[in-house]
């Protein structure tokens, strides 16, 4: 539990990497509203895809240099020389930028989305929703940040941003399903079962990936 | 036993003088098939009674469409040929494949669009294949400037070959999703899927101006593959007995 | 001398886009042997040394590693955090002999930058704190990638005295240098 | 099966007005097939033609 500590340390110093992706989304979350007429009503139209879009805009802006840093200073190497498990670094990392983000920005959206929808069940709602889903795109951009790793995080993002489509048409869905009041346990358990393969997998790829890279 | 045959066989030596062996026959045969399903589509098929005579943009989108996802398949079996067996040539298969990829899903776009408009009304819908087909295509050029960002050719493989991994992955679940979220959001659109049974001098020709198409692609792979080889292998010492 | 190598290196080669780095070495290092590898600017010091700690892979050859406790390795890169204070980086190289890591401190004259942030020391300043790592390690393979550059001479002489005493332990050590200093060891020499 | 669709050569380049969708897909596949083949021979042309050069 060591790693996990000194991963928190070392993110908490970086307060730049961590607060600026809350912030963006905060003003995103603001731009909203300016952008509509101001009525209520228009405003709950499109307040949610404008959601989604903002926690998967805030999670690719988090991961921007999740590894670049310990690339160029050597960490990874000393790392790997370590053999100590490159995978399980991986996701310890990408739990602390979760809970540093993702947990934050859910709180956001929870709070944004009772002011604007003036609904408290349906917000409250929500905050499941957006916690899991930040923490599938934090996974998904961290696979596209280390395969274009000193490469710039905009390559990462353009090919690993396909793979999150499918987890925003299920955020669309399931906001229809709460406002229908049908079977949201089964979109939470649907964005679950997503969640229990990614946070499998993308450590492993990613450790690959990155050893690739070191080579 | 099974990789040094394999690595044998798929040395870039044996099969860029293979291709050049059978190049020509391929081109040719290819072109007159697809020439002659393409005239025979466009001018000799009767006028179908519901689209009129646009329908017969199909004998030209149809093979674009089907070959493009046939193309990232191909370059998927690759990377794992590559990752798994180390073979040099599936690595530059896989980089020769993704401009011409990008090319189809382009042509299958582009044709899609001109076929709407008279037939939809409108040269775009947010339907479920279209937009797989757009994601697939930003997917393609994605690769490729992945690709090029890197200076050393054997990281950019091997890289290269697990995104393309990865994406095979995603292709399906794009697609079922995408198939999904449409089926709700507009209910009776004409989609590609419920295609009319078709008359057999419809479809002779569209079965084809498809093999037709796929020989086509298939030498620019060629093509594309050589030149990639030409590329990476010019140190090589057969590389000038070669040229 | 026993016979107990902990690297041996039969016929290695390396290549870059079909760019011949270097082909055919061998070399081996026993315990408390030292290898001296030289080689001009450019001619593969660098990835000779990362193939050795098995980053890299040789595109030619074997090279095998036999050291059972790890191996201790500092870079061009050093691992130094530079928006962590001295201390935080101290703590995230996790070496555990308190007493040693104190009187490390001393020797290298760092204690009253402890709360300093990386950043704001000088290049020398920075790779003694590096420098702990290796003089801290409890493996039996050091690797060092030009040790002495950037460091003063007093430095370079506790350096030197340090990898001879590790010699004498019984302790390997590979390293580049252009620098030439007191450690007696086997020379490689790369084209 | 083989019969001509249409009644005279200006019918087949107009089709009712579909034509010139019919027409303007076919000239894009044809010109983007064009560009890659000529585009890939010339590169290879090329490459040759450096390899020959030193000796």
């Amino acid at each position: 539990m060591k790693i996990i500590r000194l991963e928190f340390l070392k993110l908490k110093k970086k307060t730049r990497t961590w607060l600026g992706p809350v912030l963006v989304f905060w003003l995103m979350m603001i731009a909203y509203p300016l952008t509509v007429e101001f009525l209520q009503e228009k405003l709950e139209v499109g307040f949610f895809s404008v959601l989604w879009i903002a926690i998967l805009i805030s999670m690719m802006l988090a991961t921007e240099d999740i590894f670049l840093e310990d690339f160029n200073d050597g960490t990874l190497e000393q790392i790997m020389i370590k053999t100590s498990s490159f995978s399980t670094l991986v996701s310890v990392k990408i739990l602390t930028y979760w809970i540093f983000v993702g947990i934050p920005i859910s709180i956001l959206s929870f709070i944004f989305s009772f002011g604007t929808t003036e609904d408290l069940a349906l917000s409250l709602m929500i905050f499941p929703l957006s916690i899991i889903s930040s923490y599938i795109f934090l996974n998904l951009f961290v696979m596209g940040n280390a395969l274009s790793l000193n490469k710039g995080s905009v390559l990462g993002a353009l090919v690993t941003m396909p793979l999150a489509l499918p987890v925003l048409i299920v955020l669309g869905k399931s906001i229809i399903a709460i406002q229908l009041s049908i079977n949201y346990l089964g979109f939470i358990f649907l964005l679950l079962g997503c969640l229990s393969i990614i946070i499998v997998t993308v450590p492993l790829v990613v450790s690959y990936i990155i050893k690739a890279h070191l080579e | 036993m099974i990789k040094k045959f394999i690595h044998q066989f798929a040395s870039p030596k044996t099969y860029l003088f293979q291709v050049n062996k059978f190049y020509n026959y391929i081109f040719f045969i290819s072109v007159f098939i697809y020439i002659s399903s393409i005239t025979w589509g466009l001018l000799f098929t009767p006028e179908d009674f519901v689209q009129g005579n646009s329908f017969r943009i199909i004998y030209l989108h149809v093979p674009a469409s089907f070959i493009s996802q046939s193309l990232y398949a191909a370059m998927a079996v690759s990377s794992i040929v590559y990752l798994v067996w180390r073979v040099k040539l599936a690595a530059y298969l896989v980089i020769a494949i993704a401009p011409i990829g990008a090319m189809t899903t382009f042509i299958a776009l582009i044709s899609g669009s001109i076929w709407g408009i008279p037939t939809w009304g409108t040269w775009w819908q947010w339907d479920a294949r279209i937009t797989s087909t757009l994601i697939l295509f930003i997917m393609y050029l994605g690769l490729i400037s992945f690709h090029n960002s890197f200076s050393n050719y054997e990281k950019a493989d091997k890289l290269l070959s697990w995104l393309v991994i990865v994406g095979a992955v995603n292709i399906p679940i794009i697609k079922k999703s995408v198939d999904w979220w449409s089926t709700l959001h507009q209910s009776a659109s004409i989609t590609l899927t419920n295609k009319p049974s078709i008359d057999p001098s419809m479809l002779y020709p569209l079965i084809g101006s498809i093999i037709g198409f796929f020989g086509l692609i298939l030498c620019l792979v060629l093509l594309s593959s050589k030149n990639q080889i030409l590329i990476r292998e010019k140190t090589k010492s057969w590389i000038k007995d070669y040229v | 001398m026993n016979n107990n190598y902990l690297i041996v290196a039969e016929n290695i080669g390396y290549k870059i886009n079909e760019n011949k780095l270097f082909h055919n070495l061998s070399f081996d290092v026993a315990e408390g042997e030292a290898l001296h590898i030289c080689g001009d600017n450019g001619s593969g010091k660098s990835t000779l040394i990362r193939i050795i700690l098995g980053i890299t892979k040789q595109t030619k050859g074997n090279i095998k590693n036999n050291s059972s406790h790890g191996i201790t390795y500092l870079g061009h890169k050093n691992a130094i955090k530079n928006y962590l204070t001295l201390e935080d980086n101290i703590l995230l190289m996790e070496l555990n002999d308190k007493e040693e890591l104190n009187k490390y401190i001393e020797i290298l004259n760092l204690r009253k930058y402890m709360d300093v942030i990386a950043a704001n020391l000088s290049f020398g300043q920075q790779k003694k704190l590096a420098l702990l790592r290796i003089f801290l390690n409890n493996s039996d393979l050091i690797i060092l990638d030009e040790p002495f550059v950037g460091l003063d001479i007093e430095t370079q002489d506790i350096l030197s005295e340090f990898l001879n005493n590790q010699l004498k332990m019984n302790k390997s050590i590979i390293y580049t240098s252009h620098i030439s200093c007191q450690i007696e060891s086997k020379i490689l020499k790369i084209n | 099966m083989f019969e001509f669709a249409f009644n005279s050569f200006y019918e087949a380049i107009y089709m009712n007005g579909h034509g010139i969708y019919v027409w303007s897909v076919l000239a894009i596949v044809c010109l983007s097939l064009l560009v890659f083949f000529t585009l890939y021979s010339s590169k290879i042309k090329q490459i040759k033609k450096k390899l020959n050069e030193p000796n």
